[in-house]
């Protein structure tokens, strides 16, 4: 019976665990259904803005620096996916010095990026 | 079957633990703040100090109504919640308490948390377009932008540490801790802390909850049960922030005298004191001090505890 | 080689748990491809994702599944948000999603299905790989990487230098270049 | 594992990323349906990686570097889709026919705002100020 050891065993424990976490969730939302009254109102169903009527439609428009964070985020995470295999094998013996410098020199282009980020004045907001 | 039954109670542990340390956090929350501002905190119910008023806020919250706005998404608006509170649920599943004592042994721990600790950003997004309020779709954006920003800082002093140690496991990182891991992860620490408290939304960092700006931000909309669940996610993820802070950069279970599980505990709440602690202290920074803060303040640092670890480790070696 | 090779019924554990992760990816990408609206897209997205990285652990490449959840969910999911709510972003349906050529979009992809389908079939239909895990671990990963392509590495490091100026000065106005 | 089921899936995410492709109007629906494309292609890149027990791994090395670049297109791609619609108040690719060969009609650059909607850009920073 080794259905709980090892790779796929491992796994099952967290697909298990991810399920239990949804019947929380679900369980929690039951336990709401059963105890709580249900008397909607057009009023209550508005949308909140401060007590004053809500004005134009529920949506607003977002500002374009958002997305260049964002996006500085995504090319740093690219990145900072090759530290973890690297971190785990750059000491070991037949790596060393050579593979410290080659992250660090791909780690240096990057931050490149942030230079001319922050040169530009991306970071700031006025 | 005893395999299973062993399995069984490693899940049944973990999910009290999900449920009772972030009421515990709470609770403290509420004593500690009230006593650093001069005051009582809940004093009445369950008697001595207050101690149910959590159990009490649990059971009002589900016996309230269901308000989804009539302007909602109404799926979105209902499964949001979930996608913010199961991540920090299925992290703990790989978080030792000591040796041994762990739910699932992943080999590729580390990256597993911090991967399924991203899903969360959904959550605040799914939140924030859903309720059809101009409020939450700010407080949305503003909540993504920053979750974002800080996520780098966190993974790249969590790589750090897996450099320091060889491995991604973090039962094995936890077991190749030493002391003088500490004056040498000192920056990589405080760099994963800060950022941590600010992947929590938390004072200094609720910007996207601001009230006085935004009303509740990505919350606005939320009512009963629903919202209760996003508190408990930001509970939850204090004691997740906390454990990890503690595996990674405090050694986990090491300790003199005391058995192991109680050594994680012990650092789990000191930790969580200080997300306390900082919160009371700190007044809200502005948005754009707060990346600001991310890019040229948190990730240097990182980069630079990167380098030093590299440089020690290789020299050593 | 073929002594070992067991048939297709029935299927083994990871196999029928690839299926039903199979038909959630495929089913979530059908629904992306023909949602009516914008936001539900990129959430469909999210789940066919999300399956895709369930295919990988299945197929034993941990690592991968997780950097697969770490950057699509996370992060590139993330971007598509932020593009949908800086243009437009309606909750409910939209009519203009789809272009009139609908029904030739739908004669190609049957014809691209038909022809991948049958050389696949042909080509791949017996071939069996036993699932020993350890080989997507990071460690066997990085070691690959950093003796054998280290020189793609690097050279992305630059891609992504090049990339990432190259969407700052695109999407701020006020970033021009020499007069 | 039958290597013809990864296969098999991966060969149908990739028809329907061609008829995403072909058959969306909206430019970022079509990035998202290249972004379908790509990840059949990496669902092979896996599964014969694991097929042939590379001892370089080069399937799951290759993986990893799509993905990068992947990431580094759609980060593109949307920087020049919001870059399309500060300027045409619009991100519908048959519309956007300024290239075109031909008597196309010509779509007004303003045709497309609504009342109440502020433009993405530097217009848009009044949440900053809040």
């Amino acid at each position: 019976m080794a259905i709980m050891d090892g790779y796929f065993g491992s796994y099952v424990v967290v697909v298990v665990l991810l399920l239990i976490g949804v019947g929380i969730f679900a369980g929690g939302l039951f336990a709401n259904r059963m105890l709580r009254p249900d008397r909607p109102t057009p009023d209550k169903l508005t949308t909140y803005e401060c007590g004053v009527d809500p004005v134009g439609e529920g949506w607003a428009q977002s500002q374009v620096r958002y997305y260049v964070f964002t996006y500085l985020y995504v090319v740093f995470a690219v990145d900072a996916v090759f530290l973890f295999p690297w971190a785990t094998v750059f000491a070991a013996p037949g790596f060393g010095m050579t593979t410290l410098v080659e992250m660090f020199v791909f780690l240096a282009f990057i931050a490149l990026g942030i230079l001319y980020a922050w040169r530009k004045r991306v970071l700031a907001w006025t | 079957m005893a395999e299973v039954l062993d399995v069984a109670v490693r899940l049944i542990v973990i999910v009290v633990a999900f449920l009772l340390l972030p009421l515990i956090v709470g609770q403290m929350e509420h004593k500690a703040m009230a006593h650093m501002q001069s005051r009582l905190g809940p004093m009445y119910a369950g008697g001595f100090h207050g101690w149910a008023q959590l159990i009490a806020d649990g059971v009002k919250f589900a016996q309230k109504e269901d308000v989804i706005p009539a302007a909602a998404d109404r799926r979105v608006f209902a499964i949001a919640p979930a996608v913010a509170l199961v991540p920090y649920l299925v992290v703990l599943v790989v978080i030792p308490v000591g040796p041994g004592l762990v739910g699932a042994d992943v080999d590729a721990g580390l990256f597993f948390v911090l991967a399924v600790m991203g899903v969360g950003v959904l959550g605040a997004i799914m939140a924030g377009w859903a309720s059809a309020n101009k409020y939450s779709v700010l407080g949305g954006m503003r909540a993504a932008a920053q979750l974002m920003s800080y996520e780098l800082p966190l993974v790249l002093a969590a790589s750090s540490v897996a450099m320091a140690a060889g491995t991604l496991s973090l039962e094995g990182i936890a077991e190749q801790w030493r002391w003088w891991w500490l004056p040498w992860q000192a920056i990589g620490a405080v760099v994963f802390f800060v950022a941590g408290l600010a992947e929590l939304r938390r004072p200094p960092f609720d910007m996207p909850i601001a009230d006085s700006e935004i009303i509740m931000g990505t919350m606005t909309e939320y009512t009963g049960i629903r919202f209760a669940l996003f508190m408990l996610a930001e509970y939850a993820g204090i004691v997740v922030l906390s454990a990890l802070t503690a595996v990674l950069f405090l050694g986990g279970w090491q300790g003199p005298l005391l058995p192991g599980p109680v050594w994680t505990l012990i650092k789990v709440f000191v930790l969580a004191f200080v997300v306390i602690w900082v919160r009371v202290s700190f007044p809200r920074l502005r948005e754009d001090q707060l990346q600001k803060l991310a890019w040229i303040g948190l990730v240097p640092l990182a980069l630079l505890q990167l380098a030093l670890t590299g440089v020690v480790k290789v020299l050593m070696a | 080689m073929t002594s070992e090779t067991p048939g297709f019924w029935p299927p083994s554990g990871p196999e029928v748990v690839f299926l039903l992760l199979g038909v959630v990816a495929l089913g979530s990408a059908l629904l992306v491809v023909t949602t009516r609206q914008l936001v539900h897209a990129a959430l469909w997205l999210v789940l066919c994702f999300g399956a895709l990285a369930g295919c990988y652990l299945v197929l034993t490449a941990e690592f991968v599944a997780w950097v697969q959840v770490l950057i699509y969910v996370g992060a590139v999911v993330v971007l598509l948000l932020f593009g949908i709510m800086l243009t437009r972003a309606p909750i409910g349906r939209s009519a203009d999603l789809d272009s009139g050529n609908r029904w030739a979009a739908v004669l190609v992809a049957l014809a691209t299905a038909g022809v991948l389908l049958s050389v696949v079939v042909a080509g791949f239909g017996a071939a069996y790989a036993p699932l020993d895990p350890g080989q997507g671990a990071a460690k066997p990963l990085g070691s690959s990487i950093f003796r054998t392509w280290v020189l793609p590495f690097e050279a992305l490091s630059v891609l992504l230098l090049a990339a990432l100026i190259g969407a700052i000065v695109i999407s701020r106005t006020d970033i021009r270049g020499r007069e | 594992m039958h290597i013809v089921y990864p296969v098999v899936v991966s060969a149908l995410l990739f028809s329907i990323g061609v008829y995403g492709v072909l058959a969306r109007r909206n430019a970022i629906l079509v990035l998202m349906s290249v972004e379908l494309m790509l990840n059949a292609v990496n669902l092979n890149l896996v599964a014969f990686d694991v097929w042939l027990r590379d001892r370089l791994h080069g399937g799951q090395v290759l993986t990893l570097f799509v993905i990068v670049i992947a990431a580094a297109e759609i980060g593109l791609g949307l920087a020049i889709v919001l870059a399309v619609y500060r300027n045409r108040r619009s991100i519908d690719v048959d519309r956007l026919r300024d290239l075109a060969e031909g008597d196309a009609p010509e779509v007004s650059p303003q045709s497309e705002v609504s009342p109440g909607r502020v433009a993405v850009g530097e217009d848009a920073d009044r949440e900053a100020g809040s």
